[in-house]
């Protein structure tokens, strides 16, 4: 088991160290191509002094000399950075903050619009997919899975801006008269978030971010509801003369979860993505939206900030999970 | 017996046990798939008497396991479809039960036991679950008297440490041991039938052995019915009273087991007892049936097997010949049974 | 007048408002941008302010200050007044803030304004040696203005290196607010915390998600007639709009594709504010193009600015015929730029004279990326005019913002080049000389006019604002044939607020482009 | 297995000529369900068209998406205009006719390198295993650890400036979209390797680079292959989404993705038309991917016959 | 070889394969990028085998002693971690590649399932074929679908179905095509690793009746494995029994059938059960308990010992050799062999 860990554990090192260097590549080409990015931290309206210039390239690390050659990888900037990182500094915003306190700020509202994220996928997406099983080849059936990819085909920022309006402000407007302004409800159906009560403005926007991933757990859950209907052990379950509804949660659903469980896991990453747009759109202080800011002022050092740190928690995450899983089950040591 | 019968009269009423324990009347299963109609089912009829061992026998895909699934009611429906015939337990048709009674019926009455323990098994379950399961649910019981009640059986089907395994996942065991707690998981409720489809195929040869004794142990000892599908004629001959023979969905011979090893009476039966390849090396050079069993959505006009059939004629593409009394008992579907009968 | 409701709700009320970004922090010098200077605007008092008609209306100041020369001028500080942490705000309150605010190494980004007044040069931020090498520029010679003195508690003395008559305008801006000498000493925290002396303090600042004032009940001047104001923070790209019709929002202004639509829904509720933000496009002088002034006078009239107001700002939008927005910038005048309107007949004409457009050449368009494509959406329609009117086909550049600063800085463009223009104080020299002031080396355009020169200069040597006045518009007119530059439209902003509001207490100041906050009462 | 039964019936002594006709493969066999299907036909004959426009959109409109007349704004759908104009005076009919090249070329060029690449580097890792197999698993660690959209946006802000060229676009979603490709043909690769006609092939001497694409290729691209439709509608609307963050293709070029997010404000402006026109051409080109995917993946899948 | 394989060339011709002491154990390994090995799989534990010029040597045994992998072994599937494999008196395990390629020639396998054993993806003639184009040679191009119709012919198919798929066959038909497959090259040993399992009984008997006859016709010598005894009895002339990597016991098919030495032969042949209803309770039946250990962890001595009715403690100590005993004239592995049949009737 310790062996097993070390050598866990020196993987994800390499992992992250791997990722990292990508993500260090990137930005470091970026720069050399489109030049200092300090510019950007006087938006548009102002021109910056020399000095100025220079606190802020100072600041952002992009006073190294091999940033001006295309193409260079910046070793040296590199190690610096990932004694930076090792450090905890993960750079500053355009205010001077540094990166690590803003994500952890921003962490737990980014955590509140993945859980509803979840909890949709969980209650919609396996829900729909075990209705769309059951009722397998019925008009059901055949309109879930048209909404599927229906929902599938609509772009994230149509359907938040569509929900901003539509729940936001007609339904929303129509509550706030009828039951007052501090109505749950109405709190609810606000068209952006608001800090005072951050759980109960996130779940428009969380369910909205979960649209596209709900179509993909759906059709998985389906799949694998359908396989497992067919399955021996669930014939045996009504050979013992269980009830449909016994053998359908116990013996069904149950094992139907295993894949779908796992996509989620890996749909998550994917979510980040649209939590960038839809954090943005909904003003919730996500690490989405501190991404969708940085994109917007292309703001580059921040992405990659971030990003690091968003790699850096997803491999330790699944590292964690790997070693618990180990724990779990003895097995998955032989691999 | 019968009062065994009347203490779960709460479950089925009007049982006449004068009546056969299981008689299967013409039943009929269709499959409605892409390419037509398949006819998996296409006319079975037999009956079990308490204490008695019936075979089927049949090649694969004549239909062994749909029926069995069709008499348990737990064909997936659709594709699956009981298009005629009846199902009487003791008198009762099972197939015009009310959903409710019929599902209680299960594994009370009837139970079953599959071929491949492993996938039948829920391998997300331990053991002690699947089979505490039946008597919580059926039975009311707590888990911890389901529990005591679950080891009882472990023991009875000679688990060996039953008190440790009983939460373990299927998977930990082996092949013989699931199998062993499928058989234990289908006596859980005292059936009086039980239906065990191939449920040696997938053990080895010693394996086999053992688990085909428990089972006639625990016949001879409970008085059950039995019900065994497998085409392992050497099982057959080893624990069966009566058997009958399936080729494309219809029974094609039905008697008692020595008279079909001894004189087949339907040219399908004769081919098969002569295709086996037997240990004690009887009958050294092996016979062949030579072509394929019709496709079922497809089944040609007449006797199913004339087109494999030496004794085959113009009048059997015909007509389908209907299963009628030969002599004593024994039943054939062939309208040449006499010449098979002399040729053997 | 301080707070005259009679319902106690409304006095306590809450004025709920969205900013674009959070602050950088809260330092006078450093305000130079909307959002720190409208937060700042309500816990500040400085020397003057700009009334409602745009004119200079002394505050903490005794009086509008005169000069003879136009070079010494005295301020005279109203005594008596305190800052939120009981120190009095007298002439060494603004001493301190102004030398701060100018000296180099604390990069402060209003340190320019004070460019003019004697000393700057030895205060201001020196050359870094070695560019972006590792060496740091040495430290400025001086830490202090030698032409900024404070004789007495209640005077400050002012020596400018050259004549300006226009001074006293620049002294309503934030950057010449006054510090407190705690602020000085903690200056830190006092960016985080700032110690004003208006009607309302910092109540809680939580970064990138809200900031609350709250009204300072010891203000000596004219009281608030409510008492909080909370600021959530939207940053560019969260639509405000809709919290505004979800009544969120006490004040918003709705996007330019809702206009005519927040028009009619809101009627009187909706107050439109020419504000002095002007749009134009530089031409590179350099590139042998653009060298005949005919070709650029022929560009400029080949746009129909109304046309594009119309299409694309829903008429919202002031077509400049200036190179100042007249109305609202000190000393502007309208039409001083005679090519500033569609005539494709004469446009035709001044081309052929000039030779024509070059066979074959593409005009090359450069436009800075925005992600909110506001820029890109008037230069693409200014190109499809000039491509339908004069037959000149286009081509974008995008280029990041930076770049385009750096490539224009550099004269490295071949094409006309979007430019925007805020001004840093109300006087119309602010969109002269900053913009084409300065000679070819410095100016974006590579501009530079002898006539201009003399104009200009001659204009800051100006005995008083008057005359100074009217030569800035003679140095005007010069641009106005010359087009270095062709301005586009003027932007007009369009406010809406809530149906909390008193109508009556809710005033624009145009100066501000946005409503006066202290004057607003709640219903 | 439609088809078995004819030969099945048949005694093998007493063979029937089958024709060449019926003679088909798993592949032909599944083409042949497909074209049954009507779903498919109309999917087909969608994407066909969305194809030919972005080939050739001068054969459906004769007028120039940049010939702009400001005066024209907002004009509305007329015989000559079907679409309109935008805000510029644009015809909007001809920019949804170019407008398609980009996005349908984006989806396909993505879809093919991304499957490609990821194909080649999963059947690598799958088949040889060992070192190989964990280096490249690493590395698929490594690219999988950064969220797919946050890494194109990474790539993208190289190429911010590179004006209306797709390549940028492409690249960016092959660098950080292959990954999918090859876990899944790793794990076809794998499963295969011990499969006993790869054995057989093996006893009888074949080469490694013969067992890889002789025999484990064209069958562990089947369930590739069905997702490959799901893929070109899902870049297409990436391209979408990256459009909107201002990351997508730059003026001039049109896409529907463009056309899309620059007409958001323009709905409530009382142009819904503008939004709707592009959005509807989007969705029924991912949707025709995503129903065709369906349909292929059902058509591969011996199970659901 | 010695003499411990108790068969003298009986009628039979020179040996065409024989094995020697042959190991083969498969690491059991920890970890995903640095490996190392946590134990061993013994999956086959040193096996001699001789097979004679056109005989067919039957292997018997339970799932999992190691019958795959002896055949893997044979074919070059698997490399042996020792021991010797020699065909025509050439040790094979020192063979470079251009010597493997001639092995394969010599010695080719049929698989036991039908229907992954054949890519669904290729054509009857691209799949009979394939041995063709890896060894050019063999046949020109020009007459390669010639030879292939040939060969399809010889297995009972129909030649004109060379442009068939596999799923277009029944289970026995596409059990030939494998079979014609393994012949493309002529080989003189044929690998069976139980090749009729998956069929049924009724099919089962073409597919044994179409290896007698060509091993008639073209003097093919096979290793034929199987679990079902009593299908090796009908096609084998000499049985190898093995239990947990070894063989327990071998000679010819009466021998081994009709007075098995090795309590386990004796056991498992005493659990076949035989159509005869009329035997039924006439049998010397032994029920064996309990289950085969795992191979990863064998006993030690003799590895029957933990379910042998027989078993003393010289068993656990001693492990019994291959050899012939008293009393038997052919070999077996048991320190208490004795003759006993337990397949015909017994009173
Ligand atoms: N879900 C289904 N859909 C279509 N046809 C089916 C289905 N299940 C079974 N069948 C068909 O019904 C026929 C009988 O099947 P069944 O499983 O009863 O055969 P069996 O005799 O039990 O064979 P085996 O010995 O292989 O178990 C087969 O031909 C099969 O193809
Ligand atoms: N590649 C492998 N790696 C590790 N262990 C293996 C491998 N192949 C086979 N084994 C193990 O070696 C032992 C013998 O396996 P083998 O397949 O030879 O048995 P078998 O006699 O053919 O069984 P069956 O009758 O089930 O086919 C088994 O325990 C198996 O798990
Ligand atoms: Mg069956
Ligand atoms: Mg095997």
């Amino acid at each position: 088991m310790g062996r097993y860990v070390i050598r866990r554990l020196l993987q994800a090192v390499l992992t992250i160290f791997l990722a990292l260097f990508l993500l260090h590549y990137l930005t470091s080409l970026s720069i050399q191509i489109n030049g200092n990015p300090a510019y950007a931290f006087f938006g548009g309206q102002i021109t910056p002094t020399q000095e100025q210039l220079r606190v802020v390239a100072e600041r952002y690390h992009t006073d190294h000399p091999c940033l001006k050659r295309v193409g260079d990888p910046c070793l040296s900037n590199f190690m610096d950075t990932l004694g930076r990182y090792a450090n905890g500094d993960f750079g500053q915003d355009l205010r001077f903050r540094p990166v690590s306190d803003q994500v952890v700020m921003r962490v737990p509202n980014t955590l509140r619009v993945f859980a509803i994220n979840i909890a949709t996928w969980a209650i919609a997406g396996i829900g729909l997919g075990m209705l769309a099983a059951v009722r397998r080849e019925k008009f059901s059936d055949y309109l879930i899975r048209a909404g599927t990819i229906i929902s599938g085909a609509v772009p994230t920022f149509l359907f938040v801006l569509a929900l901003k309006y539509l729940a936001g402000v007609w339904i929303g407007g129509w509550l706030r008269d009828h039951l007052g302004d501090d109505n749950v409800l109405s709190i609810i159906f606000r068209p952006s978030w608001d800090e005072a009560h951050p759980w109960l403005t996130v779940i428009l926007p969380g369910i909205a971010l979960a649209v596209i991933g709900t179509a993909g757990i759906t059709r998985l859950m389906r799949t694998s509801m359908l396989e497992n209907i067919r399955s021996d052990h669930v014939r045996t379950a009504k050979a013992k003369g269980l009830t449909g509804g016994r053998v359908l949660l116990a013996h069904t659903l149950r094992n139907s979860l295993i894949p779908v469980v796992t996509l989620i896991g890996l749909s998550l990453g994917g979510a980040l993505g649209g939590a960038v747009i839809t954090e943005g759109l909904w003003n919730i202080r996500g690490v989405g939206q501190f991404v969708f800011n940085a994109v917007r002022q292309n703001d580059t050092p921040i992405v990659v900030g971030v990003v690091s740190l968003v790699v850096i928690c997803y491999l330790l995450f699944s590292l964690l999970i790997d070693l618990l899983y180990a724990v779990l089950d003895p097995r998955i040591r032989y691999e | 017996m019968a009062t065994k019968v009347q203490t779960r009269s709460n479950i089925l009423d009007g049982l006449d046990t004068s009546r056969p324990l299981l008689e299967v009347r013409d039943l009929q299963v269709e499959f409605h798939t892409r390419d037509g109609v398949a006819k998996a089912v296409n006319g079975a009829n037999f009956s079990v008497e308490r204490g008695e061992t019936l075979a089927i026998v049949g090649e694969s895909g004549c239909g062994k396991s749909v029926t069995s699934q069709a008499i348990m009611g737990i064909l997936e429906t659709p594709p699956a479809k009981v298009a005629g015939g009846q199902v009487f337990f003791h008198g009762v048709d099972l197939l015009t039960l009310p959903k409710d009674t019929r599902r209680r019926t299960r594994a009370n009455h009837v139970a079953m036991v599959f071929q491949d323990a492993l996938s039948a098994l829920n391998p997300v379950w331990t053991i002690g679950y699947q089979l505490g399961e039946l008597f919580r649910k059926h039975r009311g019981m707590s888990k911890a008297e389901a529990k005591k009640k679950s080891l009882e059986l472990l023991d009875l089907v000679k688990i060996p440490a039953a008190k440790q395994r009983i939460d373990e996942y299927p998977h930990q065991f082996s092949g013989g041991m699931r199998q062993r707690v499928m058989i234990a998981m289908a006596l859980a409720l005292d059936p009086d039938l039980l239906i065990a489809d191939e449920p040696t195929t997938a053990l080895d040869v010693t394996v086999q052995a053992q688990i085909m004794r428990l089972l006639a142990e625990i016949q001879a000892e409970r008085q059950m019915g039995l019900i065994l599908i497998t085409h392992d004629l050497g099982v057959v001959a080893d624990v069966a009273d009566k058997i009958s023979v399936m080729y494309a969905g219809r029974i094609v011979e039905q008697a008692g087991v020595l008279d079909i090893f001894a004189r087949p009476a339907h040219p399908y039966t004769q081919a098969l007892l002569r295709s086996i390849p037997r240990v004690d090396g009887k009958g050294r050079k092996l016979e062949v049936i030579e072509g394929l069993p019709p496709v079922l959505t497809r089944i040609p006009p007449g006797c199913a097997f004339a087109p494999r059939c030496h004794y085959a004629k113009p009048a059997c593409r015909e007509r389908v010949p209907s299963l009628e009394v030969v002599e004593n008992g024994r039943r054939a579907a062939c309208l040449y049974t006499a010449e098979v009968l002399a040729n053997d | 007048t301080g707070g005259g409701s009679d319902s106690e709700g409304a006095t306590d009320g809450t004025i709920n408002l969205a900013q674009g970004t959070d602050p950088a922090h809260m330092i006078t010098t450093d305000a130079t941008e909307t959002v720190s200077s409208s937060v700042l605007r309500m816990m500040y008092d400085g020397l003057f302010s700009y009334s409602n008609t745009g004119d200079l209306v002394p505050v903490l100041a005794e009086a509008v200050p005169t000069s003879t020369d136009n070079i010494h001028w005295t301020i005279k500080v109203k005594q008596g007044t305190k800052f939120q942490n009981g120190e009095a705000v007298d002439a060494n309150a603004f001493v301190r803030a102004w030398n701060y605010g100018a000296y180099g190494p604390h990069a402060q980004g209003g340190a320019s304004f004070f460019s003019r007044i004697k000393g700057y040069d030895d205060v201001k931020a020196t050359e870094d040696p070695d560019g972006d090498g590792p060496n740091k520029a040495p430290d400025p010679k001086a830490k202090e203005l030698s032409g900024l003195k404070a004789t007495d508690a209640s005077t400050i003395s002012v020596e400018l290196t050259a004549p300006f008559a226009g001074f006293p305008t620049m002294l309503g801006y934030t950057v010449f607010w006054p510090m407190a000498d705690e602020c000085m000493q903690k200056i830190d925290a006092c960016k985080e915390k700032p110690i004003g002396n208006g009607p309302f303090a910092l109540k809680e600042w939580q970064h990138d998600i809200a900031l609350t004032i709250e009204r300072w009940d010891a203000y000596q001047g004219n009281k608030p007639a409510y008492k909080t104001i909370k600021w959530r923070i939207f940053p560019d790209g969260a639509p405000t709009w809709t919290d505004f019709e979800a009544n969120q929002l006490d004040i918003d202004a709705p996007p330019t594709e809702q206009y005519q639509d927040a028009k009619a829904k809101y009627g009187e509720r909706m107050l439109e504010v020419k504000s002095p933000s002007l749009s134009y496009i530089g031409l590179p002088l350099y590139d042998p193009t653009f060298a005949k002034k005919e070709i650029r006078q022929a560009l400029s009239l080949a746009i129909d600015r109304d046309l594009l107001n119309q299409a694309l700002y829903q008429g919202r939008y002031t077509p400049a015929d200036s190179f100042a927005p007249p109305g609202i910038i000190f000393g502007a005048t309208a039409g001083t730029c005679a090519y500033c309107k569609l005539d494709v007949a004469k446009a035709k004409e001044l081309l052929a004279k000039a030779g024509g457009w070059p066979a074959g050449k593409k005009l090359q368009l450069w436009i800075n990326t925005a992600a909110s494509g506001a820029n890109e959406k008037w230069v693409k329609a200014v190109g499809d005019q000039i491509k339908q009117n004069l037959g000149i086909e286009y081509e974008y550049h995008l280029e990041e913002w930076n770049k385009i600063l750096q490539l224009t800085q550099d004269h490295k463009i071949d094409g006309p080049f979007r430019m925007g223009w805020s001004p840093d104080y109300n006087y119309v020299e602010n969109y002269l000389v900053p913009i084409y002031g300065g000679g070819a080396k410095v100016t974006r355009t590579g501009y530079e006019s002898e006539a201009f020169t003399k104009a200009v200069a001659e204009a800051d040597a100006a005995p008083n604002l008057q005359d100074s006045v009217a030569k800035y518009q003679a140095a005007e007119r010069i641009l106005g044939e010359d087009m270095p530059g062709i301005p586009v439209f003027f932007s007009k902003s369009a406010t809406v607020y809530s149906d909390r509001f008193d109508p009556a207490s809710v005033v624009v100041n145009p100066v501000m482009g946005a409503i006066d906050l202290r004057l607003v009462k709640l219903k | 297995m439609s088809d078995t039964q004819t030969i099945e019936a048949t005694p093998p002594t007493a063979p029937v000529k089958a024709g060449p006709e019926k003679v088909r493969g798993l592949w032909s066999d599944a083409f042949h369900d497909l074209r049954k299907r009507p779903q498919v036909l109309v999917c087909s004959a969608v994407i066909l068209l969305l194809i030919l426009i972005a080939a050739f959109p001068s054969l459906f409109t004769g007028k120039d998406p940049r010939d702009c007349q400001l005066e024209r704004f907002f004009g509305a759908p007329s015989a000559d205009a079907w679409f309109g104009y935008d805000q510029y005076g644009c015809d909007y009919f001809a920019m949804t006719i170019y407008g398609a090249r980009p996005s349908i070329v984006v989806g396909l060029l993505a879809t093919a390198t991304t499957f490609i690449l990821g194909a080649v580097i999963g059947s690598i890792a799958g088949y040889f295993g060992g070192w190989v197999d964990a280096v490249i698993s690493r590395t698929i660690d490594v690219f999988n650890s950064i969220p797919f959209v946050l890494g194109a946006i990474l790539i993208l802000a190289i190429w911010r400036s590179a004006g209306d060229t797709v390549w940028p676009l492409i690249l960016a979603l092959t660098v950080f979209g292959w990954t999918g490709g090859a876990r899944i043909l790793r794990g076809s690769f794998i499963e295969a390797r011990g499969l006993d006609y790869v054995k057989a092939a093996k006893s009888l001497g074949a080469s490694d680079s013969r067992v890889m694409f002789r025999h484990i290729f064209p069958n562990a691209m089947a369930p590739i292959v069905s997702l490959v439709p799901l893929a070109i509608g899902a870049y297409i609307e990436a391209e979408a989404s990256l459009s909107f963050l201002g990351l997508g293709l730059k003026p001039p070029a049109v896409t529907w993705g463009s056309m899309i997010s620059n007409n958001v404000p323009e709905v409530l402006a009382g142009h819904p038309r503008l939004l709707i026109i592009p959005a509807l051409f989007l969705l029924s080109a991912t949707i025709s991917f995503a129903l065709l995917g369906d349909a292929v993946r059902d058509a591969l899948d011996p199970k659901l016959k | 070889m010695t003499d411990h394989n108790g068969f003298a060339a009986g009628g039979h011709g020179a040996p065409a394969l024989e094995v020697t002491d042959l190991v083969k154990h498969f690491p059991i390994r920890q970890g995903i990028v640095f490996k190392s090995t946590v134990g061993q799989v013994k999956a086959v534990d040193g096996v001699s085998l001789t097979l004679r010029k056109g005989e067919t040597l039957g292997v018997v045994g339970e799932s999992g002693c190691g019958k795959s992998t002896l055949a893997k072994l044979l074919v070059g599937l698997e490399t042996p971690t020792s021991g010797g494999i020699s065909v025509r008196g050439e040790d094979v395990t020192r063979l470079g590649r251009s010597g493997m390629r001639r092995l394969r020639r010599n010695v080719q396998m049929v698989f036991q399932d039908p229907y992954t054993s054949l890519n669904p993806r290729m054509t009857v003639g691209d799949i009979v074929g394939e041995p063709f184009a890896i060894h050019p040679d063999v046949v020109p191009s020009g007459g390669r679908r010639k030879a292939v119709q040939d060969l399809l012919d010889v297995v009972g198919l129909n030649p004109d179905h060379i442009n068939r798929y596999p799923h277009q066959f029944s289970g026995g038909q596409r059990q030939r095509i494998g079979i014609a497959r393994a012949l493309a090259l002529k080989p003189e040993i044929l690998i069976c690793d139980e090749p009729v399992s998956a069929l049924d009984v009724s099919i089962q008997g073409q597919v044994i009746n179409l290896l007698e006859q060509l091993q008639d016709e073209l003097g093919l010598s096979y290793i034929f494995i199987a679990h079902d005894l009593s299908v090796v009895r009908h096609i084998a002339d000499r049985v190898a029994v093995m239990y947990l990597g070894k063989v327990v016991e071998i000679g010819t098919e009466t021998e081994i059938y009709d007075s098995p030495m090795h309590p386990y032969t004796q056991a498992l042949l005493s659990a076949v059960p035989v159509p005869d209803p009329t035997l039924r309770g006439h049998r010397d039946e032994i029920t064996l308990e309990g289950d085969v250990p795992s191979p990863a962890n064998p006993p030690s001595g003799c590895r029957f010992r933990t379910r042998c009715w027989k078993a003393t403690d010289r068993c656990a100590s001693e492990e019994p050799l291959l050899q012939i005993r008293h009393g038997a004239q052919h070999a077996n592995a048991c320190h208490f062999a004795a003759p006993r049949d337990v397949v015909h009737a017994v009173d």
